[in-house]
């Protein structure tokens, strides 16, 4: 059984439908990339697994159903969503929004051990620990809204174009962090990103999305010797 | 003389040094990239420019003229456009009124004329929107133009945004990230449209951009910030093969 | 605004038809009725203003009673102490009102959202105060009450009546007001308040003067609510500033706004009608229960907000658009934006 | 209310009215006999029932007991002969003038009224005396103590027994001139029409005499927080408080008037003097000066009288839910009764017959009007509740005492007003 | 200057401060943890306050009634936010200011339908006690008043700073959505948000009615002018400025009245110009912090 099942899944706004009844799974510690145009729905998909935008068709987690659950439940259960803008609490510090990312925890220790754990990974953040979160940079929030989402040690981690706005050695450092994280923790990722490279680096499979549909799937090694996707996602 | 001279502008905020005696020159007619770290001051300098901040010192000139004494709105008149690393389009006006809106600096005519529609008010209207739509042709965004400017692809509204600030006629446009969240195809295409308009409208880009593909195939010369100050500059290929840049900015191998 | 729901012809039908049946209303109904129609039309001409400044520009004032009151004093005073004609006192009104809204619209430049707001309720708290402190009236009460325009000779054949006649005279000065609102928002100073509205950082770098907006909208706010007042007086004959009419003024403007829909100029007058007949539908439900009347007002306008968020007028137009996309979707079943860059064949 | 258009009716068609006499229906439009129908006298009233002011309700409950136990009791009022019941409409204004206006012109129009009765506040009376006065629509006995009822140009409109502002000050003078000619005096009143009666007036009767002004204060009718106000007079520690005040800022003002440490004679606006008010204000009343002319009900010393035990009887049968000691009950009661008064003297049941009528009315005993009292209207006289007597307030007894004897300061409050607080 | 007087009116000021401060107190709390103005918070402590006085009239004590008061308030306003607030979820907040005027029309004239229309004497939790401390009157109501304000803002503080609850309460206000992301749950939060603005509301009810002779349907609304002024003066996001700005209000006008004779009736004009200066010094009060828009 696969820790995430996404069955025929669709979505929409108001009239318009986004996603056409999507299939994908993320089984246990494994990282999944989803690759995709502008506007093909990728951002949509991850909200419908956290529970923001209502959808139809069948999403288990863990083997249990959470369609139509409330995401902060869906969050609870151990999903956590780094949504793409970055969801950041911008009149809250950096060191409130990174206490907050562990508000689903109770274990004061591990809490205290994390954050420094995160500060270290992350220098820029340590050293505006109590700079309101809305004045950083573009790239200085977007490293505390994936930070933050490691606070809630997560068994799943959605991550929505986590690269955005982060400059190249960031974005490589968070790569190698995600790496880590993964193999030490087991966290298993389900990944947007147009960064294609370092994505199917990381992850074991794929999707690829488009105008709502899945289109193409496969092991990332597959995906990535596959000219077309070459083309539009890798540019090799 | 240089169309844009950044002149030892320095910028604190609380204890945080944001620009820190910032000083270059941007040349008319050329694409100019601005990297570096995160936080290294680079929207930070763009909201100086366009007079979102006000620096603590230095001084701003374009075109010769010193925009530190300008108040913001004389700022897009003088011939400066820009967009947002952080989308700043009005999701109330749709995607052609956020261009007809962006002529704003051009035009003249207050509320009364608009009230009473005076004879002037319906041609003038006439003409921005014929402008506009040009505009969105140009940025292949014309079959959007009646669509509101909210819930479209992020890309998308990026690139409205570039139509936005062109509606002024700039001379000097400033790109923040204007490649962020674009697939490896997408990013492609928008270097083309950047150096397409730059000569048609005979425009000075100065760009903001993490993608260094981009980077590297666009700009004439890229200055290199870091902690608020210029850490070194050059043409894309002298910058990238600079070990201080590589090490604050780019890692290892690239 | 976006998109034409409409064609230009059926716009303009409608639009006729609409005023044809708001001139034939008090030719059927008697005195009592044809005052509230014409209350209607005073307390949609303060909220077109004040949808012009809280809509369109995103600022909350909650004492636009306060100007109300000074249009009604002006016209109340000038009619009565200076023996003027009531259509002469408007030019003056406007004018006066536009600067006093500019003047308190002045913090505007700094203070923003709630503060503001507040600022504008103190001054919904302190007009009555300085009307009762300057302003002796009949009886040694705030109450200015000036003669009213009758009917003249020509108008005999359509108003017989006096208050059928102020009643057109209110209509008309209803018609101007909105057709001005109209061709406000559709220019470049209606997409300049919507832009100070939705982003000011990024509408100054677009080159607009957020002072001239700010102000600007709230002296023009003003001068509605001014001419409202006016209009006001025409119709009821006294000019009064209780504290509590000032504030429920300033509130019922808003909330005419607000059930009528924000930000389109149909709105406020939709949202005008709705609210006078709910207040007195609610007034007539239990005649001798009357301290319940305003707790199933105020249930009422709950209600209504909630089956309509964006008011009626914005309610009708998401029906419509939904409709409309519904329709096409049916029609061609998916027209992406964008190109795929994959074929959609694979898999 | 809806109801279509008629063809209007053109001023003095139709009116069978006299000229001459004191009210003047030569140039009336409509029926004179406008709301008689039957055997039933239909009434209109207009009064804050929901609001800030919704207390003033019990005046209805008052006035529609009695009505009630005339109707039921009485058989009806008898005019010229026969017998009608009154009908009286009473419809909400929250206290607001244009809902007034608009309350009133809906039951002249719509609902036929044959008179107005008793309708609420100074500004709701001044806001429809222009369109009762053009209609001829009587306004009998408005609830308000203003002196503007004495304006001559508006013969249709009479105010109600309440004691008119003017006099109290009035009474007030006199009493000082008598008792301590050179008195300083502070003032505390509301910052409208109402207290500007009592400073105005008192102002201008002590021109020439002795008493002086050490300070006057305002304070703002919707806010009864008077604590800096009377901090600021007690310090001049003038000898009298004049206490142009209303509703909760009475006892508030006396309170801290006690709380102050400043003991000066205080006359109270007789508007303060019920029960509920004055036990808010509990020891701080005591020895407070104001005037009356109802009985208060619930005093031992009115206990006896047969129209008290008539009126308590009767409120608990028509109204039970209404509070029989509130003053304001009892005014409503004796407001009724004075309508059927003047009904029932009334020569014809026509609105000018009935209007000049009120206007020479001479009357005593009716409802709970004090013994001795006398309410009079002439032609040269437009108020009715000039009679009235000084009362003293006891903690102790938890009510008034009279002090002295029945004033009678019939056909003075015009003389005494000034000027601008009757025409304007 | 008669100095005496001088200190009676700062008294004066004090106490009537100290109860526009409690109201404003309320005002703030729901705007710290909903992002909203609440106009029915006056009408909403109203209808406590009636419950106060029933209970004491019912033979409670009034510190008991008080308790149970603050009890039933806040269960009420959790009640009030599920049943009329969330249904505005999604609606602008302008919307739901509109809906706070409907509740604030409804509350006012159902404690009138429910508790009548006359006046009701409310017993005061405080000794009548008056010190002499210099010839200056010092009344234990008002120290009673200002003890209890401190110790509301103490433990606001310690709720939004220093508690697990408080820092959610903040996370929900400022973005509610991503809150729900991290796991807090909103609704819930809300809920806890105006309970606890409820129960404040019916505590300042019953500080400041005792003061104000008596119970009517208009008791709270002459002060809530006030209470808004000095949610405004103090930043609306700052109890510990909704208690100084409340002070501040009370002190301006005092003295306005002993001194400033010209503007005898007038005397709003002052705490709105002191209001005016400090916003467009200040644009967030004098404690309120100002949100920094980035771009
Ligand atoms: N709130 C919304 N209301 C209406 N339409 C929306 C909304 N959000 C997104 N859409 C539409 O849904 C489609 C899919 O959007 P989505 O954000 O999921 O795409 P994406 O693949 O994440 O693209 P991006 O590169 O912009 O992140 C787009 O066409 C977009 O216009
Ligand atoms: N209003 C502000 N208040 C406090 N600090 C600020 C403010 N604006 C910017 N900063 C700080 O100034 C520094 C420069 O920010 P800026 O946004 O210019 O960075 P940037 O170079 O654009 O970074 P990125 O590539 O991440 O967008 C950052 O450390 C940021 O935290
Ligand atoms: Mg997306
Ligand atoms: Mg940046």
């Amino acid at each position: 059984m696969s820790l995430l099942e996404v069955v025929d899944l669709s979505a929409a706004y108001g009239p318009i439908q986004v996603l056409h009844g999507i299939s994908l799974t993320v089984d246990a510690g494994e990282v999944v990339v989803v690759l995709g145009a502008n506007g093909a729905g990728k951002t949509t998909a991850l909200r419908a697994i956290s529970g923001l935008v209502a959808a139809k068709g069948e999403l288990r987690f863990d083997g249990v159903s959470i369609l139509g659950r409330h995401p902060e439940s869906i969050a609870h259960r151990g999903v956590s969503h780094v949504p793409q803008g970055r969801g950041t609490l911008a009149g809250l510090t950096v060191d409130e929004n990174m206490r907050l990312g562990a508000y689903s925890r109770r274990d004061r220790e591990g809490i205290a051990a994390d954050l420094a754990e995160w500060y270290d990974t992350f220098p820029p953040l340590a050293k505006r620990r109590s700079q309101t979160a809305g004045t950083m940079s573009g790239g200085e929030q977007q490293m505390l809204a994936v930070a933050r989402s490691l606070m809630s040690r997560p068994r799943l981690l959605l991550l929505d174009e986590p690269s955005l706005g982060l400059a190249p050695l960031v974005t490589k450092q968070l790569f190698e962090t995600l790496a880590t994280v993964n193999r030490e923790r087991g966290i298993a990722m389900l990944l947007v990103e147009q960064n294609a490279a370092l994505a199917l680096e990381l992850a074991a499979r794929g999707y690829v999305l488009e105008a709502g549909e899945i289109v193409a799937s496969g092991t990332a090694e597959n995906l990535s010797r596959d000219g077309e996707i070459r083309k539009a996602y890798l540019g090799r | 003389m240089a169309l844009l001279e950044v002149d030892g502008v320095g910028l604190e905020f609380g204890g945080i040094r944001a620009l820190d005696d910032l000083e270059f020159t941007v040349e008319a007619g050329e694409i100019c990239a601005l990297i570096g770290p995160n936080g290294a001051g680079k929207t930070t300098l763009f909201n100086c420019v366009s007079r979102v901040y006000t620096p603590q010192r230095g001084s701003i000139r374009f075109d010769g003229r010193e925009l530190l004494t300008l108040p913001p709105h004389r700022v897009a008149r003088a011939g400066v456009g820009r967009t947002f690393q952080n989308l700043a389009l009005f999701p109330a006006l749709t995607v052609l009124q956020n261009v007809m809106v962006g002529a704003y600096s051009r035009g003249r005519g207050g509320a009364w004329s608009d009230a009473l529609r005076l004879p002037g008010v319906a041609r003038r209207e006439r003409r921005l929107a014929r402008e506009g739509s040009e505009l969105l042709e140009r940025l292949s965004l014309d079959h959007l133009g009646d669509q509101p400017a909210s819930d479209l692809p992020y890309g998308t509204l990026k690139r409205i945004e570039i139509a936005r600030a062109l509606a002024s006629q700039p001379r000097l446009l400033l790109l923040d990230e204007p490649a962020a969240g674009l697939t490896h195809s997408e990013v492609e295409e928008l270097g083309g449209t950047i150096r397409q308009i730059r000569d048609d409208f005979e425009l000075t880009v100065l760009l903001v951009e993490h993608h260094m593909p981009l980077v590297m195939s666009i700009s004439d010369r890229v200055v290199v910030l870091d902690l608020g100050r210029k850490l070194a500059e050059g043409t894309a290929d002298a910058v990238s093969q600079d070990p201080q840049v590589i090490a604050a900015y780019l890692g290892a191998e690239l | 605004m976006r998109g034409r729901a409409l064609g230009i012809g059926t716009r303009a039908g409608a639009a006729l038809l609409t005023v044809g049946v708001l001139a034939w209303l008090p030719q059927y109904y008697g005195a009592t009725d044809t005052a509230l129609f014409a209350k209607a039309i005073y307390i949609a001409i303060a909220a077109l203003g004040l949808n012009l400044l809280t809509g369109y520009n995103g600022q909350v004032s909650i004492g636009h009673g306060a100007f109300f009151g000074f249009g009604a004093y002006a016209t109340a005073i000038l009619m009565n102490d200076h023996g003027w004609d009531f259509l002469a006192t408007l030019p003056v009104v406007a004018v006066a009102s536009f600067v006093v809204g500019a003047a308190v619209g002045f913090p505007a430049l700094r203070v923003k959202g709630l503060y503001l707001a507040l600022i504008t309720l103190g001054l919904a708290a302190l007009f009555p105060d300085l009307v009762t402190k300057y302003v002796h009236g009949t009886g040694g009460t705030t109450l200015v009450q000036p003669p009213l325009p009758t009917s003249p000779g020509w108008a005999q054949g359509f108003a017989p009546n006096d208050d059928q006649w102020r009643y057109y005279l209110a209509l008309t000065i209803g018609i101007v007001m909105f057709i001005l609102a109209w061709n406000l928002v559709r220019g470049r100073f209606g997409r300049a308040l919507l832009a100070v509205r939705d982003h000011d950082a990024a509408a100054s770098t677009i080159g607009i003067d957020l002072a001239r907006i700010k102000v600007g909208s709230f002296a023009i706010s003003a001068l509605y609510a001014g001419i409202a007042g006016s209009v006001g007086v025409m119709v009821t004959g006294l000019a009064n500033a209780g504290r509590v009419e000032t504030f429920q003024l300033s509130i019922n403007f808003l909330v005419a706004v607000v059930i009528g829909g924000t930000a389109t100029v149909l709105g406020p007058v939709v949202g005008a009608w709705t609210f006078v007949f709910l207040e007195r539908a609610t007034q007539d439900l239990f005649p001798d229960q009357a301290l319940l009347s305003p707790a199933i007002f105020g249930v009422a306008l709950i209600l209504l907000l909630f089956a309509l968020p964006d008011g009626i007028v914005g309610g009708a137009r998401r029906t419509g658009r939904f409709a409309r996309r519904k329709l096409q979707a049916r029609r061609a079943p998916r027209a992406p934006d964008f190109p795929s860059p994959i074929r959609e064949d694979r898999q | 209310s809806g109801g279509g258009r008629s063809s209007s009716s053109s001023p003095g068609s139709g009116s069978t009215s006299t000229k001459g006499g004191i009210v003047d229906a030569s140039n009336c439009p409509g029926s004179e006999t406008e709301g008689v129908s039957g055997t039933t006298i239909k009434l209109g009233t207009s009064l804050p029932q929901s609001g800030l002011y919704s207390a003033f309700t019990e005046i209805l409950k008052g006035e529609s007991a009695y009505f009630s136990y005339l109707n039921q009791e009485l058989g009806g009022v008898e005019v010229d002969g026969k017998k009608y019941t009154i009908d009286l409409v009473a419809k909400d204004d929250a206290y607001q003038a244009d809902r007034t206006v608009a309350n009133v012109t809906a039951l002249v129009n719509d609902d036929k009224v044959f008179a107005l009765f008793n309708v609420v506040g100074t500004k709701n009376n001044l806001a429809i005396r222009d369109f009762v006065n053009r209609q001829c629509v009587p306004n009998l006995f408005a609830a308000t103590g203003s002196p503007a009822w004495g304006d001559v140009k508006y013969p249709w409109v009479l105010g109600s027994e309440l004691v008119p502002y003017p006099l109290e000050a009035k009474a007030l003078f006199d009493y000082l001139e008598k008792n301590s000619p050179s008195a300083k005096v502070a003032i505390l009143r509301a910052s409208d029409d109402f207290g500007r009666a009592y400073s105005e007036t008192f102002r201008s009767l002590i021109k020439g005499s002795k008493i002086t002004i050490a300070k006057e204060e305002t304070y703002n009718p919707e806010q009864s927080d008077t604590k800096s106000q009377v901090t600021s007079l007690a310090a001049t520690n003038a000898d009298v408080l004049l206490l142009g005040a209303t509703l909760l800022a009475c006892p508030d003002a006396l309170q801290n008037v006690k709380a102050s440490g400043w003991k000066p004679m205080t006359y109270m606006s007789g508007t303060c003097t019920s029960k509920t008010l004055m036990a808010l204000a509990g020891d701080a009343a005591d020895g407070v000066m104001s005037v009356t002319d109802i009985m208060e009900p619930g005093l031992a010393a009115w206990a006896d009288e047969p129209a008290m035990k008539l009126y308590l009887d009767k409120i608990a049968k028509y109204a039970p839910d209404a509070d029989a000691e509130n003053g304001i009950v009892a005014y409503g009661w004796t407001t009724g009764a004075l309508l059927a008064e003047t009904l029932h003297r009334s020569p014809s049941l026509t609105r000018q017959a009935v209007m000049e009528t009120a206007r020479t009315l001479k009357a005593s005993d009716v409802g709970l009007l004090m013994p001795g009292v006398t309410l009079s209207v002439s032609a040269k006289d437009w108020f009715l509740g000039e009679m009235f007597s000084l009362a003293q307030y006891r903690t102790a007894l938890g009510h008034f005492e009279l002090v002295g004897s029945v004033l009678d300061f019939s056909g003075h409050t015009a003389k005494i007003t000034p000027p601008d607080l009757i025409g304007g | 200057m008669d100095l005496n007087l001088f200190f009676s009116q700062l008294l004066n000021g004090l106490s009537s401060g100290a109860i526009y401060a409690s109201l404003a107190l309320a005002i703030v709390l729901i705007f710290r943890t909903t992002g909203i103005l609440n106009f029915a918070q006056g009408e909403m402590a109203l209808f406590s306050t009636y419950v106060t006085w029933w209970l004491a009239d019912q033979g409670l004590s009034i510190g008991l009634a008080i308790a149970i008061s603050v009890a039933v308030s806040f269960v009420g306003g959790a009640v009030i936010e599920r049943v009329v607030i969330r249904p505005f979820e999604k609606a602008s907040p302008l919307v739901i200011v509109i809906a706070t005027l409907g509740l604030f029309l409804a509350l006012n004239s159902l404690t009138q339908v429910v508790f009548g229309t006359d006046a009701k004497q409310l017993g005061s939790a405080f000794p009548d006690t008056v010190w002499d401390v210099w010839g200056l009157r010092i009344e234990a109501q008002t120290i009673g008043i200002l003890v209890v304000l401190g110790l509301e803002c103490v433990a606001l503080w310690v709720l939004f700073q220093r508690t697990r609850i408080g820092l959610a309460l903040r996370a929900v206000a400022d973005n509610p959505e991503a809150s729900r992301l991290l796991g807090v749950r909103v609704g819930t939060m809300l809920m806890f948000g105006w309970g606890l603005s409820a129960a404040l509301g019916s505590l300042a009810g019953a500080m400041v009615v005792p003061t104000t002779q008596a119970l009517t349907a208009s008791s709270l609304q002459s002060v809530l002018v006030f209470a808004f002024a000095a949610a405004a003066l103090g930043g609306f996001d700052s109890p510990l400025g909704a208690v100084v700005a409340g002070l501040i209000v009370g002190i301006a006008r005092a003295l306005t009245i002993q001194y400033i004779e010209p503007l005898n009736n007038i005397e709003l004009v002052v705490p709105f110009a002191i209001i005016l200066v400090v916003l467009l010094v200040k644009p967030a009060g004098l404690f309120g912090s100002t949100q920094v828009e980035r771009v």
